[in-house]
């Protein structure tokens, strides 16, 4: 917690970081989202990031059964949920024992101390009567509030005179503890009182558990304020955003609504194919929603029919669009490898996760890069890009979709397990003010149709079935140019080879150059969900006087048209990535600049006060 | 899709200026003029029209229909498909490929668009070998098949197309012979026409690989005792003069010669709507028993993914309307920062 | 592969040091229990075991047993199990997955492997759900069904895993409901000592993502008017009382209560030799019949993909005897360079 | 053809390229390949290619039915089937149509007169009335000899008082025109009558087949001997090649052989399993005759059940391979990413063809190299070796077992289409002389077994089930280290991620330095197939007085150790390749060499002169 002020009532500060965790069945995700709606309606900037359970629900009370969420909250820009964490709220000992590492020394932690029993102790794997509640060295090192979570809900929501049902009490526990921290951080509850009170009253029907909620929280609160259990209360001023109108947005809410934008914004109807995987399923969820925005969704047998029926949809007019995560582009390849060769729109979307193999699917990574790059049998370019935050993830989205059907090319979309589960504050966009996605599809004039006769973009014409005049065969053995006939001539293979590298190349006329802030010989650049860490990193070595400059990348096929330039003229160029060096290995070879990398294999997101170290040694000439 | 009114097409019509490059004598010759007849006679606009196949000899199959066309990757024309039929309903839409293309590496894609009933058109052509690689033996191959991959004679069962097509749901079963372009093109249509997936396999001569491997089947001198022609509603009799029939004992069925005690009341009557007799069908095997050919199975009565699809999109429209984008980007939980 | 005496094995000594991480309630537990009794009777020693998944719910099952075990990728546990029963078919080999994985995108592997008879056993744990994704629709999901991804119900007809089983020339096929741990325990263990593929259906249920989905199979109140119990040569009846039966009419099957004229003899008789018989079995379905659980088709007699290649090694290397590797490498076709 | 002496009866060469082309029906793969038999015997040196029609065999006479194989023989080392051809023997128009552009200006085309009619003029698109044989400016380009092959195989076979069917006569023509080459080049025919006699009279028990064929290649020979139809006759000295036993050998028939070289070696049984593709399919057809030498091959549904039963054989203790090429490679990487995490040995065969997507899959390429580095989701390395030869095919596959099983990880072994269907002369190894591969499996010392627990290499142990005691389960999910046990630790994974990529590098110790020839401050650097170029264009720059140094990589990842030592050592590096610049990307990532690129993406080799012409331009600093 960065205290920048003291008042009376309560402190004044910056900067908070607070997690919930507990038990899947604790509801802390919805704790952890009510809570940052509380922020968000007092104008703090945020960024959250849910810790979910690794794939599988598990019996109560075990170390793989906990769920985490945690939010960042500021008066200041932010863009990590934050390093170490300032306040925990604790369930169970499960989530105790798994959080505790993740907290600041002296940081505050909230625990339920009615499940620190024996049989829960035990199922984490404590020593048989040993309780960390009472350790000695824990006590010192952190701020340790014991409450009776489960007991205080208990009494302040079971009335003698109403019959109420104990399970439903118990599962208010959550809102307690949301209610205390609420106090602590000086938050009005009533929006989420509200909130609660509209979802379970009138959507669900369900008057009485909005009122035991409601209740809870309040219980929660009061407790906060008449126990004197913290020796102070703080608060954190809003921060200073550009007016406007704002939501929450995750990425992957962000990639739906992007997706329905481009729609409305092409003027042609989207079929989305998929099949389920983790961190990507959330866009099929959200699109399969969609179908009065004109996207229809598929859930295909698998990922390969899924790409396969997508391409089959591109080819039919519509927008084909593909999601999944890096094993499931492992098995696009060969249909990605059709539709290069096709030359049809389609867009595939890739919310990585950590690999190899099945890897670690709850875990985030950016180590799908070069698979997306070159991932496929023969020389078989396509777009590249990637998305920097969860709420940029929504102009990504639009941009694959233009890049698509203006190259007539498959775009892989790169995402992140990180940016797709974690929320920012979105200034809402003006949907009106985005502008059109210019597509058109031919005619005929009688004479004789060529399906790879190019346009001045280098690109061939987008001839829809049922077209009189302009039927035509199209497949994945060479074609020869302008008629598309199968062809095996070797010049011809060399020609189109070189044609459908160029119309991407192309491209670089029509995306964005690389932008660069701050001034010094030394260009930290990112790419995808690094940016926010970066920006936090920069910032927190200005802090200690340290000047680097920083450029993030949102195309890496092609590349800016002034990426060359802009590298020239840093001394030092370096790359943090999470991976082991991907993007690096694509600037050392296309510019023969000793870019150096900051690497985090791990499965996280950087901590920014470890990237800032990293980059100041770099700096030093101690390379780590 | 236009309101001009429909041409008359004569089957070359349907012929493209490409060369067709199967091998002289390749049944799958037929196919392609039973296929360009149905296409004449459909009633359905050349531009309306689209093929779509896999990889092999029988997926050239596209560039030779003047149509459009999609020869995509191996096994996965049935998901190709589905994605034009989703996008498009209104096209009327193919599958032609071989064996290997949809019962080995494309044998999922080929079950699970049958179980969804998506109206398009699949039609098998069961060489029963792979003939593009140069004769490797292939799912449908008999035990014992000495091929290149084989030298000492393959190990495993055949997969049977028609069996797996009546346990997947398939609402329009039919087989016919590669020379039998009259049947072919009448069963072809009325799979065309049929709403829901329809499933026609073909068995096709390879001429180079696997000559000869219907021709029990396919020639004037066996045909009659090895195959039985299905109709509707009818006994079940074949043989040269319809002196044969199928009869019921118990749990099983026996071949019988008509004549004496035995007339066509005692046969076995070919029902079209019942699939557990459909799936009876597609366990008679030559010599023991002739091979049906004709419509196994037919349910029009089940509808169509893309139907159903339709009346989803249209639903949801309906009950949403007036939703604007704004309003869904925008959400439900906003706050103002001035 | 050893040759000291067999141990005696307990269930429990086939638990492993890993915490069991499905949900509480989960049905999966129950197969669990099943197996490790399975295994401690088989007399197959615990390092010859071999258990085999691929991802979901259902495939975390290796972990739990102190066998060895591969938890592969998604879809491809067949063909994992393949090549190793292939390598070494002295193991005894198991597939054990989800729905999802072996019918959605692993339905080709599973399909192929049933087709070749290898001698390995497949438990399906079908849900008709996906679990481990967290609630989408499967291809056993019911038509309609609300789920995360189809939040407008489902448009596509269920697969059916016995009948496409039944198709592809399964030769021991059963189903089992997962609170029946006495009888899930008798069906796997007779199919492990099958010889060929077996296959069992269990009918699993989900906890938290398709809760009850079987309860009418499963539940006491319920499932004797929506199960039956087949026994090979016995009539079909079913019921609390066994007060009911199936008759055949025509082409058709029907439920009639026994008493009165109806007596068990009017009934049809299991026979669990005949795959029609099998294939009409997997079409009965609640409430119109009782689906039936138990064996429904079981033979003995097809040769096994991995004797037959075993035999075909044997042979090969019988014939070739005293070819040695450097007159195969030269060849008969070489010239000397001085 | 190089002319190096004259004589009174025969013209000395020192190199000659001949091809026979006509239709897929005319046998034109076994003339030449029997022609190759001849200058095999008469010890010259030779590589040969087969140029099949485009994947399906096609009506008589047209274009795309025409089949081709063409060889190069010669009295010095040679490497590649020659640029121009010298001497073309066209069965038919379509043929010569085809192959017309082949031939050196000058060069000798005996040509199947009786078969230029109307209707196969027609069938190959020449105009009507028109007939390449009577057009001027080709006989004024070529030395055209029109020969009516078919009128005179009748004649000479067809015998009053003998029985024989026309059709059987019509099939020797081929034999007939391999008897006037065989003429024209001073072949002794006694060794083809040989191998016929035997073949069609003992193997296929035809004696009256054995006669016509050879009675037809004799009526050639003496044809020629007669009809003076040639200003002079040629004769090409025997190579100078090392003393020893040779045989003809082709890429894929050294696989084979080396694959059964390696199963003796390594002592262990080899599960082979593979889906059939051009064109690797033959490495299928081959082992599945190796069944007695310890080998099972499956031809599995698809690639992908390819490539995991073979994971699975690995599993159970036994060599898996599979084998593919460019489309099926890319199905087949998921699974390889599940071989890196579950650390088994695993070698996967991709005998490259044009691509992308279905591509042309008689061509070859060398585009899959980076789909070999980087196709996989996560950070998945694997070993990634090349043969450079058809005859080195046998060597890598043994080294493929050999690193595959020392560092328990997936080897993609890079072979070509050129490679795999070319054939050359080859000492044959003597078997004996072949070291082992030392393969072990742990047994149980009565302590808890721990699959993840490395040895001094970096590996895991390979436990086999049937071991008892040893019991474990592994899977695609991140290991936990030592233990194995699935976990989700973000350190742990680092480290993990770090070891699977150390014990490849670790393999530089015992793998061969890679060998610099020549001494120059350029060095030609390449990999693959374009050695023999390579070899065959740095010579002819010598003779022009051009010194370039070459080195060939034959293993990619790792790197021979030497590799940067040795790229320090030069001005200039030139990497020619068959696709656009796959190689100089790794190189120029890895040692910051602006390293030049040669590149030829149209699905046949380098021609020589044209790649010496090209480094000739580099070197002169006009890049092309
Ligand atoms: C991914 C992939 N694997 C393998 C191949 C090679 N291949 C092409 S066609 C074919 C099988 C053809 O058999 P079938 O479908 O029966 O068609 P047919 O040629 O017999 O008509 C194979 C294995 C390929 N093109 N792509
Ligand atoms: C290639 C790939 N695609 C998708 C996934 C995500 N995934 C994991 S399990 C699963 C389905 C699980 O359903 P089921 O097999 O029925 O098992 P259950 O969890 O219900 O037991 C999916 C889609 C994956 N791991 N790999
Ligand atoms: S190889 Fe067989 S299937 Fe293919 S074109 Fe020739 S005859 Fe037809
Ligand atoms: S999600 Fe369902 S199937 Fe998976 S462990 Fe939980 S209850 Fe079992
Ligand atoms: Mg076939
Ligand atoms: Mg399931």
């Amino acid at each position: 917690m960065t205290s920048s002020d003291q008042t009376s009532k309560s402190t004044e500060l910056t900067s908070v970081s607070v997690r919930f965790c507990g038990d899947s069945g604790d509801g802390m995700q919805l704790t952890g989202s009510h809570f940052t709606d509380l922020v968000a309606f007092a104008g703090n900037d945020f960024t959250t990031a849910p810790d979910f359970p690794a794939e599988i629900r598990a019996p109560r009370g075990t170390l793989f059964g906990v769920s985490g969420y945690q939010i960042q909250f500021s008066s200041n820009d932010i863009h990590t949920p934050g390093d170490a964490v300032n306040a925990l709220v604790a369930m169970n000992p499960a989530g105790f024992k798994s959080n505790l590492q993740t907290v600041e020394e002296g940081g505050i932690i909230i625990v339920n101390e009615d499940e620190f029993d024996k049989g829960n102790l035990k199922k984490c794997g404590y020593e048989e009567g040993y309780n960390p509640l009472d350790d000695e060295v824990i006590n010192s090192t952190y701020n340790i509030c014991k409450v009776p979570i489960s007991r205080l809900t208990r009494e302040s929501l079971i009335k003698e005179d109403e019959d109420v049902s104990v399970k439903d009490v118990d599962r208010c526990r959550n809102m307690f503890a949301l209610g205390i921290i609420a106090w602590l951080f000086s938050s009005d509850i009533e929006p989420t009182i509200e909130k609660i009170t509209h979802y379970f009253g009138v959507v669900k029907n369900k008057k009485h558990i909005a009122e035991l909620n409601s209740r809870a929280i309040k219980a929660g609160y009061f407790f906060g304020e008449t126990a004197e259990l913290f020796p102070a209360r703080y608060q954190v001023a809003p921060a200073d955003h550009e007016p406007g109108e704002y939501r929450r947005i995750s990425g992957n809410e962000a990639l739906v609504l992007g997706m329905a934008t481009a729609v409305e914004k092409v003027g042609k109807p989207m079929f989305y194919a998929s099949y389920p995987i983790t961190p990507a399923s959330d866009v099929l969820h959200g699109l399969a929603r969609l179908k009065h925005f004109g996207i229809r969704t598929f859930q295909a047998e698998d990922e390969i029919a899924a790409v396969v029926s997508a391409i089959g949809a591109s080819f039919a007019g519509h927008i084909g669009v593909t999601g999944t995560s890096g094993p499931g582009l492992a098995l696009k390849t060969e249909a990605v490898g059709l539709a290069t060769m096709m030359e049809l729109p389609l867009v595939v979307i890739n919310v990585q996760r950590a690999g190899p193999a099945t890897g670690m699917p709850t875990k985030s990574e950016q180590s799908d890069l070069l698979q997306s790059m070159f991932g496929r049998s023969g020389e078989c370019p396509v777009i590249v890009i990637a998305a920097s935050s969860p709420g940029d993830c929504f102009f990504m989205a639009i941009e694959a979709v233009r890049l698509a059907c203006r190259a007539m090319c498959p775009v892989i979309f790169l995402s992140e397990g990180s940016l797709g589960n974690a929320a920012e504050p979105w200034m809402i966009p003006d949907i009106a003010s985005i502008p059109d996605i210019e597509v058109s599809h031919p005619v005929s004039d009688g004479e004789p149709f060529m399906p790879y006769q190019r346009d001045e973009h280098g690109n061939r014409p987008w001839a829809v079935p049922g077209t009189a005049g302009l039927e035509h065969r199209i497949g994945g053995l060479e074609k020869e140019d302008v008629t598309g006939n199968v062809c095996y001539d070797n010049a011809n293979h060399a020609l189109m080879t070189k044609q459908r590298a160029d119309k991407i190349q192309k491209l670089q006329d029509i995306i964005p150059e690389l932008e660069v802030h701050g001034d010094s010989d030394t260009l930290v650049l990112g790419w995808g969900s690094t940016k926010g860490s970066i920006l936090a990193a920069v910032a927190m070595l200005e802090e200690r006087g340290v000047n680097v400059a920083t450029a993030h990348l949102n195309y890496i096929n092609p590349f800016p048209k002034n990426l060359g330039d802009v590298l020239s003229k840093f001394k030092r160029v370096i790359i943090p990535e999470i991976n082991t060096g991907q993007l690096r290995m694509l600037i050392r070879s296309e510019f023969l600049v000793d870019a150096i990398g900051i690497n985090n294999c791990s499965g996280r997101s950087f901590y920014v006060n470890e990237l800032a170290d990293e980059i100041h040694q770099v700096l030093e000439g101690v390379q780590s | 899709m236009s309101d001009v009114s429909l041409p008359e097409y004569k089957a070359k019509d349907f012929a493209t200026d490409q060369d067709v490059r199967w091998c002289p004598g390749c049944g799958d010759y037929a196919v392609l003029t039973a296929m360009k007849k149905v296409c004449a006679g459909l009633g359905v606009r050349r531009e309306d029209l689209v093929f779509v196949s896999g990889i092999g000899c029988a997926a050239r199959f596209p560039y030779y229909m003047n149509t459009y066309g999609a020869h995509t990757i191996h096994g996965r024309a049935p998901a190709f498909a589905t994605g034009i039929k989703l996008a498009n309903p209104e096209l009327t839409v193919f599958v032609v490929s071989g064996d290997g293309d949809l019962l080995s590496i494309g044998g999922n894609h080929t079950i699970h668009a049958l179980r969804r009933n998506m109206d398009i058109n699949i039609v098998l052509l069961n060489n029963k070998i792979y003939g593009l690689t140069k004769g490797q033996y292939s799912p449908t191959s008999e035990v014992g098949k000495v091929t290149k991959s084989t030298p000492y004679g393959s190990l495993d069962a055949p997969l049977n197309p028609l069996a797996v097509a009546v346990a997947s749901g398939c609402t329009y079963i039919a087989r016919t012979v590669d020379v039998d372009v009259k049947n072919m093109t009448a069963l072809i249509d009325r799979g065309v026409k049929h709403k829901g997936t329809s499933f026609v396999e073909v068995y096709q001569d390879c001429n180079v690989f696997n000559h000869q491997a219907w021709f029990y089947a396919s020639q004037k001198d066996s045909k009659h005792d090895n195959t039985l022609m299905l109709e509707h509603g009818k006994p079940m009799v074949f043989g040269k003069d319809k002196e044969k029939g199928i009869r019921r004992v118990g749990d099983k069925i026996e071949v019988v010669e008509l004549g004496g005690d035995v007339t066509q009341d005692d046969l076995l009557i070919h029902d079209e709507r019942n699939l557990e007799h459909a799936f009876l069908l597609s366990q008679m095997f030559s010599p023991e028993f002739p091979e049906p050919m004709g419509v196994f199975y037919c349910d029009p009565d089940e509808p169509t993914y893309n139907d159903l699809l339709h009346d989803q999109v249209e639903d949801v429209i309906r009950k949403q309307e007036g939703k604007t984008l704004q309003s869904l980007v925008s959400g439900n939980n906003t706050w103002t920062v001035k």
